[in-house]
């Protein structure tokens, strides 16, 4: 298995469980070691805490939320006044130490600020409050958000293969080779067939002509008895069971294969046993 | 079907489960009997039962995931089991979790839109992972300026984390009224502007009230429901 | 130790072993537990037993094979679970039907012979394919230059088609009809087409005559029985 994520990401693991603990008891990150489990509320952070204490969060809703927590709020009732001014000082901070500070950051302060102030103002006409409320967009926001947070979290619950459980499997027993074969119809046979005799009439003279099949097969079966390397009897050849027309099949595939050199047929003597051996080799 | 019949089917089940390593659908384990002798679905279904209750205190379970059956070792065992693997199980970022849950809930979902609710950029890092793992994969392209992709959970993710449905997802966090607390500033909106002071103190004020009725009206109320909730609903009835 | 601890390491092995894919040693199953908790080896080795005899009667056995112990599907289930591994099988080129007709009609015949008759050479796969099917196989070489091997069809390819002997193939020279019919067939559709007179009489008419000439060219024998096995037929039933 491979890791999933840039090391980086592996760095916010850890701390990254702190925020969602109310009280602040579980350590928030880690400076040199030790662990820093608040921020302090003078807002002095020692610069690399304050870099991993950023790197915790997965964004500035998460700060945002982090921080409503931490003052024990609703996220309905935001202070914004207060939100807003530890989120400025946060960002501040860092901003003073750290130059790459995400964009995003920058643009939930400028729209803290900017709640912050119109909340500030008197209001003049409602129906504006009513189009428009830097607000309720915000909370609207943040409870987004928080949902999908906690879904993250349900999700990284659910038992999961190679962590809560493992696949089972056991050993195969000797398997049979199953028909993995084509099937053929053996009109597919034929009409492969007709094709070949089709393109044989066209390119060459060859004659395919109507054949005694069971002489062809009986020739195929007489070579298939006969052993290359010494004869064999002649009647051995036959089988009486076949009766009479099976007979004459084995004598016509004889002729034929003496005809085309395939067998030899000898007598010793006159009247004497004839004996059949094949000309081919195995 | 006779009992000696279903015993039969239950253990060549049980066989191909265990051969297969992997999960095989009502449909697949039927397949494996041939025409004359292939178990009905209500049948298939009846012996998986069976196989289940025949699990029971064993050190496995037979698990109905997305893509089928298979058998899995018992949460219980796995402390022990998980020893016979030296690498640990992979632990996620949050980033990719979160990632993870919002096209889990919310697909399919372009990056732009995971982006929009997470409040950071979605890393293509992440995006990647979750694609070689199998979990996301793209489902389409929207049709808005760049034609974004849309992302979707596979079957492989509901496999790993055990569930056969999307439906079986831990239920999304109901998002509270907003249509009453739109309701709830305007009053105190309202107030602000009759009596007309705008002191630095009032939104402290402001928001001390706020708090009281917001936690008086989440008692009792649950606060899952309804697993997917449409969040453009509730927008809509913010103003 | 006493029962129920005994049941627990029995479940905490039957999982180790399921989830193990691979033969484990009693030590290896051992150490899957905490010095404090772990088993003695005798205990380990009962445990294994008790684990066999709850296999009984079951889809799987517990083996002891050569680097362990493991569980193993029973012999008696491979005739199903083989299918789970079976692959789609794919179709034969016209090629390789190309050589097994000429083989069957021809044989004994060389793989010159072949590629005299069909004009291009015959791929050794397409030989070795029909030789492992055991549809085809040498029964000699022929006395000239190279010795070639002459090939005939087997008993298998007899008992794969339904025949009982190569004499009951179609004659060669139905195949040909088979082909006129075809060509008859085409032109009568042309004319219909041609004088625009869907007559139904027409096609009729022409079914029965070509039923007849494919009956007496078989000549009372019945090389296929099965009316949808014959090619003539089909054809000639068209309309």
């Amino acid at each position: 298995m491979t890791e999933p994520e840039s090391g980086s990401e592996e760095l916010q693991e850890q701390p990254a469980v702190a925020p969602t603990e109310e009280g602040g008891q579980a350590p928030v990150a880690r400076v040199d070691g030790k662990p820093v489990s608040d921020l302090p509320q003078d807002l002095y952070i020692p610069p690399d805490a304050l870099a991993v204490f950023l790197e915790a969060f997965e964004g500035p809703l998460d700060l945002l939320l982090y921080l409503i927590r931490r003052q024990n709020m609703n996220i309905l009732d935001i202070d914004v006044s207060e939100i807003t001014r530890q989120y400025m000082d946060y960002i501040s901070a860092v901003e003073a130490m750290r130059f790459d500070l995400a964009a995003e950051y920058l643009v939930m302060a400028a729209t803290l600020a900017e709640i912050k102030s119109r909340m500030l103002l008197p209001r003049q006409e409602v129906e504006e409050d009513e189009e428009d409320d830097p607000r309720a967009e915000l909370i609207r926001r943040l409870q987004q958000y928080e949902r999908f947070k906690k879904a993250a979290e349900d999700v990284d619950s659910l038992p999961r293969m190679e962590r809560d459980t493992f696949p089972n499997s056991a050993a195969l027993p000797e398997l049979q080779r199953g028909d993995a074969h084509p099937s053929v119809d053996l009109r597919e046979v034929l009409l492969a067939l007709q094709g070949v005799l089709q393109r044989a009439e066209l390119f060459t003279s060859h004659h395919v002509e109507k054949e005694r099949l069971s002489t062809r097969e009986r020739m195929s079966s007489i070579l298939a008895m006969l052993p290359a390397d010494r004869f064999i009897p002649f009647e051995s050849l036959f089988t009486r069971e076949e009766g009479r027309l099976g007979v004459v099949v084995s004598f016509l595939a004889m002729l034929e294969l003496v005809k085309e050199e395939l067998i030899e047929i000898v007598q010793a003597e006159t009247l004497g046993a004839i004996h059949v051996r094949a000309r081919t080799s195995k | 079907m006779n009992e000696e019949n279903l015993k039969h089917v239950q253990n060549i089940v049980e066989a191909a489960l265990l051969a297969a390593g992997r999960p095989l659908t009502v449909d697949q384990l039927r397949e494996l009997f041939e025409e004359h002798e292939r178990p009905a679905r209500q049948v298939m279904e009846h012996v998986l039962m069976l196989l289940e209750e025949a699990c029971a205190g064993r050190g496995f379970e037979l698990r109905k995931v997305a893509s089928g059956y298979r058998f899995q070792v018992r949460q219980d065992f796995a402390p022990w089991v998980g020893r016979l693997f030296e690498e640990k199980p992979q632990r996620y970022s949050r980033a990719l979790l979160e990632t993870l849950a919002l096209i889990a809930y919310r697909q399919p979902i372009t990056r732009g839109e995971i982006e929009d609710i997470r409040g950071v950029t979605v890393s293509s890092n992440i995006i990647r992972t979750l694609q070689e793992r199998e979990w996301v994969r793209v489902v389409g392209h929207k049709d808005v300026p760049g034609r974004p992709a849309m992302y979707a959970t596979t079957r492989q993710f509901l496999d790993y984390f055990n569930l056969s449905s999307l439906d079986e997802l831990p239920p999304l966090a109901e998002i509270r009224d907003l249509e009453e607390i739109g309701r709830e500033i305007e009053r105190e909106i309202q107030a602000e502007i009759q009596f007309d002071s705008p002191d630095a103190s009032e939104p402290d004020d402001f928001s001390a009230a706020g708090n009281e009725e917001a936690s008086a009206s989440r008692d009792g109320s649950s606060p899952l429901t309804t697993p997917d909730e449409d969040p453009s609903q509730s927008n809509t009835t913010l103003h």
